[in-house]
């Protein structure tokens, strides 16, 4: 028996000795644990139901996935640790695919607050469209895995991977409402038009491996700062290509002509999601390759986001501001936000990150809190979106409506909330570069923006109120998980508000070490 | 040799990928497409590729069209398509200026080089090596360079397992569906745009 | 001519650049969303063949490596892409990406 | 030295209110959310008082410094930190905001009586009052600016305190706007600053200010100016004042005429070093922007009716007089008209406030009169505010108003024929609204038994805006006085209950401000720089700066007499039109005369007349307003043009990125030099 044994196995062991043993690279598991917490609660949560086939008892889901995202930021903590560590500092793992610094983990608890945030949101609203189970859950955390490979990505395909993991659960989720033929529509128009612009961001690796002979930022960098390439087309069209795929991500003008129909599609807790956790991972991913990879590149890189910039500013402004669906006119004002950290990005400074990262950390919850409203107002079908849903609110919800008028007041850029500082960094970073017309217009936006978030906050607090309806709005219900986010969004906003250096101190610690730069 | 393979390859790549675009019914353009597949799986070969030749047949050839060919098979939605005009005027002469930039600046790019690729040479290991198979070598550079790469795959696949899975839930049926934008007036939503701006003016 | 000339790597690249833009191209012109989705993967193949190009001009075994991801990227969008494609279809088989346009403005 | 470390008390003790009133407001309830908050801003006027003191005891040259309480944002290279600035200029602000703001408070613990949210009213109260402190004694430009801002939104919020009145709300959206705009030249003048200079600190600025080259200097003054002018309702951006009048008395009392709205002439004079180093254009066009304002706006308030707007305008119109002075680099007689301005115009409101509580929510003058009989404090003290802002020597309003006259005399005779021929017209509206408000008939009658008629009045209010219409009616009406008196009469109003003074919460406010208004001139008395009291105090903060005059006594004297007879004049021809006819009805051709004002004022003043009036009126309702709107009306036409391209189609939006990505990759290439 056992020389039988011996005689099978034979061959496959002489097959063993004829190679040499790949010798695999040192794997610093501490440096992916938000990763595998995330990755991990998302498996176990799908094997759970599958023996279990309902949850342990009820907001179980949400529960586990908010526990989970928090579990993630916290286990950042012994990276934050290592990395301020002035004798070791930020670092690269897995033989250089991703980049240990301090931006990685500040946008990795980015994501993960925005993944809380539409946990919970997500909760009220599968029970009331009847859509109960955990894939939700599953497939947040699991893209804000994603998200957060793309904020460590070292090497432009970890960075492709972890925007396909990102951008691939989300088409699935604004598709997710069936029943719904807007949340059909947005599913299928996303997922078209991301994958074609993620055939573009595939061809410009190619390119610029072709160019540099690497796929690893780090090496590219090193690469382009001994071997001077002086008018190398090759370089230049991959970094055109990559550009237009993490353009699109981020919805900058003119790659953001699905935002405003998916956003307005989409179950409005993916879409909260969407304009926080999947903007923030494109960002990160736009800076890591323009900040890293290409930074010797700046004078051809810095016109071209300026351009885009400015763009996005003016076409988010100016479209939102004809809409009259509230989730419409918040998903341009998207655009005109994604316009503003465009602004610091282009700047190409430090305190261009630094301010980018505010705006993305304080967006987060803006949106996060503005969209569990919109989901709760939207009622039964998710689709009271309209202006005229919105009359009357402060009469029938006062609290709710005070605090989405707090919310959008912050989005305008009103001072004592986040969103000022947000808007006065991504501006003072334009400056300080010596943007002066581009701050001017970024500025020029917030005034027309300003007139959006009015109409809206007038409409609810004014509004020629039909006395009828108002029973019907007093019983809007107001599930217990968006209320905590809403709590959190508010506490975030107000607090960074007046006490900015709560964000700004980390955000300053986090790019002081981003590597490379 | 490799002249020949190249262009009788290229030349099936070509006709593939325009069987593609201009077939009317579907399922010649997914047959089409087995075509493109096939022949950069032979440009593959030309290159040294023989591993990724093998793994292109089996899982593009082999699972992603038969994929495509039984989604359509299952919908019964291979009627075909009127190409002879597109309803959305100047997207055809748009789309096709489009194409043709987007075909000549990548080659205006590469002309800037002298036609070659600038990068480092052999940065993961040699393909000319013949002491070294090319399964080895993708093997190797799989487990090391690209380990993380390879394991976050992983994601990816079940992401689509679960994706798969939602999607194919449960079918609503018809009445259940809820169409919930009214029937927009044809006419030009720029007026519609104004006239609500005047409203609103009129309240203020 | 051309054959005895002898064949340069870049007429590759030329081609891979020819093939994307068919891709391209062809999903600004089809209507058919599944056929849209098979121009994706016309342009997923350009690069792939434009990675192993490069991978044989640089002499370097990770551009090969690299096209195993693409591959797997492509699985996963299909499946992702056709899910999304057939709970729409089931329903209406006859829409066309035209049709899906309540969602403007 | 202790009575400094005070000044944390000053922002704190409103903040302290505004958050005991967020957190318990509902159940301290009337009265006790009011006397709380008023509680609050008085001890915020002691510490005010203390730390005035604690200055008084400095030498002069010790008397500018900063307190920084944390380090607020640090962030790169630019620190910015929370601090106070004080020194005399914000003392002395602080002093009237606190002092004027103690009293409006008192004030509106009666006039709010009986408002379902009446807590929430004070909460707003403090919190502006926490916004302005902060907006004067902040310790560098965003501290002013987030001050600035939050006065702006305090005022929204209050002006839209009624926020089912549609019309209400409105006028709070378009004051929320129209600040907007002007904020954005505040904004681009804080990041000129910060290129420039690399600090927003008014210490670094200030001190830096020499080092800046001129066009630097002018951008960021022509920046502040457009901010200036937003906050302080100049022309062209004034419209949002007369609206924001729809808030409850006590906020136009506060905000709109004694604190926020002369945050813009604070803000020029803190930054007078840079405004020193601008072209010499910028002064001149402030002090016309502030002329040509305060000559337009009291053209305008000679035609209104609503006791509320007359005042309004007369605040843009005195605010333009500042405009005039900072202008000409008066900043003494600007900071001196400012004070005595809040004072005498927040007696003002309060007494036109106190009016419409007793004449139960009547604000249309033409249906009022006689009032004295009915509540005589108000009529007295109301009558003291307006000798003060007529320019009626000894009230406080005349030595301020004269010495800007003055040294617009100095600067350029023209100005001060338009600073001339507005004082006239100042005396005449104001003496028109005392005559119709106090003096003559009583236009309205009382019927306290019949509820039906109070519903007659309530229709009646509504029409408030097309009484300009009804005026010939109403003066057939007055021509016959027999049938005036009819209760059945259509165009009599008719009251429920009789006129009625106010409590004592508002009276008493009224006869401390109308004390102020008498004495206020005191503070800096003309002729002997002995008495330059308020000039002394302020030379720290304007050095050199502050322009200097040589104008010979007794061309000063000429001046004041010119001026005191321009302001007698406008009383003199108020009188002849409003009182003499009414009391001498016997005289139909005069009586018809005189109602038909308009055609006096053509006659008596050889002026454009009605016409000229009119026009004003209409300029500013059609093209300022409408100016102000079609920027609205732009910005929607551009989104929607845009909105064509956004057609919902797939293919569409693909060709977008298609298209991106070739204008991407076209860009790129065409860098490379071949």
């Amino acid at each position: 028996m056992h020389a039988l044994l011996a005689n099978l196995t034979a061959p496959l062991q002489a097959a063993d000795e004829a190679f040499d043993p790949i010798p695999t690279p040192e794997i610093e598991w501490f440096t992916i644990v938000p990763l595998l917490v995330l990755v991990g609660a998302a498996l176990g949560l799908m094997t759970l139901t599958a023996i279990t086939r309902r949850p342990l008892f009820g907001g179980f889901y949400p529960l586990a996935t908010s526990v989970a995202a928090i579990g993630a930021a916290v286990c950042t903590w012994p990276i934050w640790d290592r990395i301020q560590d002035p004798e070791r500092g930020p670092f690269t793992a897995l033989a250089g695919a991703i980049g240990v610094d301090g931006f990685s983990v500040f946008m990795t608890v980015v994501i993960c607050s925005s993944v809380v945030v539409a946990a919970l949101l997500a909760d009220g609203y599968l029970k009331r469209e009847g859509l109960d189970g955990p894939e939700l859950y599953v497939l947040l955390l699991l893209s804000a895995s994603g998200g957060v490979v793309m904020a460590a990505a070292n090497d432009l395909i970890v960075l492709f991977l972890g925007l396909e993991i990102l951008s691939l659960a989300v088409y699935t989720l604004a598709a997710m409402h069936l029943r719904r033929v807007t949340s059909q529509e947005a599913g299928i128009k996303y997922f078209v038009l991301g994958s074609f612009a993620s055939a573009f961001l595939l061809y410009g690796i190619a390119l610029t491996y072709g160019a540099t002979g690497s796929t690893n930022l780090v090496e590219i960098l090193s690469y382009l700062t001994q071997v001077a390439l002086f008018d190398n087309g090759l370089l230049l069209a991959g970094m055109a290509m990559l550009l237009v795929g993490l353009l699109f991500k981020v919805a900058a003008a003119p790659f953001h002509a699905w935002t405003p129909d998916v956003y307005q599609g989409a179950p409005s807790p993916v879409v909260a999601y969407m304009a926080s956790g999947v903007k923030a991972a494109g960002f990160a991913g736009l800076i890591r390759v323009l900040y890293l990879g290409f930074q010797t590149y700046r004078v051809d890189w810095q016109p071209v986001i300026y351009a885009v910039a400015i763009l996005t500013l003016l076409v988010g402004a100016l479209m939102a501001v004809v809409q009259t669906d509230v989730k419409r006119m918040l998903a341009y004002s998207s655009i005109n936000h994604a316009g503003f950290v465009l602004v610091a990005v282009q700047a190409a400074t430090e305190r261009g990150v630094q301010a980018s990262m505010f705006y993305l950390a304080s967006y987060t919850f803006l949106v996060g809190g503005s969209f569990a409203i919109i989901t709760i107002v939207g009622r039964t079908g998710d689709d009271r979106h309209s202006l005229d849903d919105y009359r009357g609110l402060a009469k029938a919800r006062p609290a709710l409506a005070l605090v989405f008028a707090l919310l959008l007041f912050s989005q305008a850029g009103v001072p004592f909330t986040s969103g000022f500082f947000a808007k006065f960094y991504a501006i003072a970073a334009a400056v300080d570069a010596g943007s002066y017309p581009l701050a001017a217009v970024a500025m020029l936006t917030a005034v027309i923006a300003a007139f959006l978030y009015l109409r809206i906050t007038v409409s609810m607090f004014l509004g020629d109120v039909d006395d009828a309806d108002i029973p019907e709005r007093r019983t809007l219900p107001v599930p217990v998980g968006a209320a905590i986010a809403l709590v959190i969004c508010v506490v975030v906003t107000l607090g960074v508000g007046i006490f900015p250096h709560v964000l700004t101190g980390p955000a300053g610690d986090a790019t002081a070490v981003l590597v490379g730069f | 040799m490799e002249t020949f393979v190249f262009f009788v390859a290229a030349a099936i790549c070509l006709a593939g990928a325009l069987g593609v675009v201009l077939s009317k019914n579907p399922v010649h353009s997914a047959l089409s497409l087995v075509g493109t597949l096939f022949g950069v799986a032979v440009l593959f070969v030309a290159q040294n590729a023989n591993f990724l030749a093998a793994v292109q047949v089996i899982i593009y050839a082999g699972a992603i069209v038969v994929l495509f060919l039984f989604v359509i098979m299952l919908l019964g939605v291979d009627r075909a398509e009127n190409l002879s005009v597109d309803p959305l005027v100047g997207q055809r002469a748009a789309a096709i200026v489009a194409g043709v930039a987007i075909f000549a600046l990548p080659v205006a790019a590469l002309a800037t080089t002298g036609w070659d690729a600038t990068g480092a040479i052999a940065n993961l290991g040699s393909v000319s090596d013949s002491a070294v198979p090319d399964v080895e070598g993708i093997g190797r550079v799989l487990f090391t360079r690209y380990i993380f790469a390879l394991e976050i795959t992983s994601i990816l696949l079940a992401i689509a397992v679960v994706g798969a899975v939602m999607l194919a839930k449960k079918s609503p049926k018809a009445a259940d569906m809820i169409v919930d934008l009214p029937a927009r007036p044809t006419s030009t939503d720029a007026d519609a745009a104004s006239a609500d701006a005047t409203s609103e003016e009129g309240t203020a | 001519m051309l054959l005895a000339a002898g064949v340069e790597p870049s007429w590759y690249l030329v081609l891979a650049s020819a093939l994307f833009a068919i891709g391209a191209t062809g999903l600004l012109v089809r209507r058919n969303p599944l056929v849209m989705f098979m121009c994706v993967e016309l342009m997923l193949n350009a690069v792939t063949l434009t990675f192993v190009t490069f991978s044989r001009m640089l002499d370097d075994i990770g551009g090969q490596a690299v096209v195993v991801f693409v591959l797997v990227v492509a699985a996963a969008e299909v499946v992702v892409g056709l899910g999304i494609i057939v709970a729409i279809m089931r329903r209406r088989p006859d829409a066309t990406a035209d049709d899906l346009a309540l969602l403007k403005g | 030295m202790e009575l400094l470390d005070l000044v944390w008390l000053i922002p704190a003790l409103p903040l302290a209110g505004f958050l005991l009133l967020v957190l318990g407001g509902r159940l301290l309830g009337e009265p006790g959310a009011g006397w709380l908050a008023t509680a609050m801003m008085a001890g915020s006027f002691g510490a005010t008082v203390a730390v005035f003191v604690g200055l008084l005891d400095r030498p002069e040259e010790e008397r500018v410094f900063g307190q920084t309480l944390f380090e607020w944002m640090p962030i790169g290279g630019w620190d910015i930190d929370f601090g106070f600035y004080v020194d005399p200029l914000s003392v002395a602000m602080c002093l009237f905001i606190t002092g004027v703001g103690t009293l409006i408070h008192l004030y509106s613990v009666g006039y709010m009586h009986g408002d379902v949210n009446f807590s929430k009213f004070f909460l707003y109260l403090n919190l502006f009052a926490f916004s302005m402190l902060m907006l004067v004694l902040g310790d560098n430009l965003l501290l002013t600016f987030l001050g600035w801002e939050g006065v702006g939104a305090c005022s929204y919020f209050l002006i839209s305190f009624w926020f089912t009145d549609p019309e209400k709300a409105s006028a709070g959206k378009k004051a929320f706007v129209t600040n907007r705009i002007g904020d954005w030249g505040f904004m681009v003048a804080i990041f000129a600053c910060l290129a420039a200079l690399g600090s927003i600190s008014y210490d670094e600025i200030l001190s830096g200010a020499g080092s800046l080259s001129g066009t630097t200097a002018t951008l960021i003054a022509a920046c502040l100016f457009v901010g200036a002018i937003g906050k302080s309702a100049q022309f062209p951006l004034y419209v949002w004042l007369p609206d924001a009048m729809a808030g409850p008395t006590p906020v136009s009392a506060l905000i709109h005429a004694a604190t926020m709205v002369t945050s813009g002439v604070y803000l020029l004079t803190r930054v007078n070093p840079i405004i020193a180093e601008a072209d010499t254009w910028i002064q001149p066009t402030i002090a016309w922007v502030g002329a040509g304002t305060a000559l337009f706006a009291a053209t305008i308030a000679v035609s209104q009716k609503d006791i509320k707007k007359v005042l309004a305008y007369s605040t843009v119109s005195q605010l333009g007089y500042m405009f005039l002075a900072v202008g000409v680099g008066a900043y003494v007689p600007a900071v001196f008209h400012m004070i005595t301005h809040a004072f005498f115009k927040a007696l003002l409101f309060l007494g036109s406030g106190s009016v419409i509580h007793g004449m139960h929510e009547e604000q249309d003058m033409t249906r009022m009169g006689g009032l004295r009989k009915y509540m005589p404090i108000t009529a007295a003290t109301f009558i003291v505010g307006w000798l003060a802002i007529a320019g009626v020597p000894p009230f406080s309003g005349f030595f301020s108003k004269d010495e800007i006259l003055l040294y617009a005399w100095a600067e350029n005779p023209a100005l001060w024929v338009v600073g001339l021929v507005t004082a006239l017209l100042t005396a005449f509206y104001m003496s028109r609204q005392v005559f119709l408000v106090f003096f003559g008939d009583e236009r309205f009658t009382v019927d306290a038994d019949h509820d039906a008629h109070t519903e007659v009045a309530a229709a009646d209010e509504g029409d408030a805006d097309t009484a300009l219409d009804t005026e010939g009616a109403e003066a057939e009406a007055l021509e016959h006085p027999d049938t005036a008196g009819a209760p059945q009469h259509d165009d009599v109003h008719v009251l429920h209950a009789a006129p009625h003074e106010s409590p004592w919460t508002m009276t008493l406010p009224l006869v401390a401000l109308a004390g102020l208004a008498i004495v206020g001139g005191a503070i800096q008395l003309p002729f002997t720089s002995d008495l330059h009291f308020l000039a002394d105090w302020l030379h720290p903060v304007l050095g050199d700066n502050e322009a200097h005059i040589d104008v010979a006594t007794g061309t000063k004297v000429g001046l004041a007499v010119v001026a005191v007879l321009a302001g007698l004049t406008g009383i003199a021809i108020a009188y002849a039109i409003y009182l003499r006819r009414m009391r001498d009805p016997i005289e139909p051709a005069i009586l018809e005369e005189g109602w038909r004002y308009d055609r006096a004022i053509t006659s008596f003043m050889g002026g454009p007349g009605r016409a000229g009036f009119e026009a004003a009126s209409n300029f500013d309702r059609t093209v300022v307003d409408g100016a102000v709107n079609g920027v609205g009306a732009l910005v929607r036409r551009s989104g929607g043009g845009l909105r064509g391209l956004q057609s919902g189609f797939v293919r569409n939006y693909a060709l977008g990125i298609a298209g991106g990505a070739v204008l991407l990759l076209a860009y790129f290439l065409a860098q490379v030099t071949l």
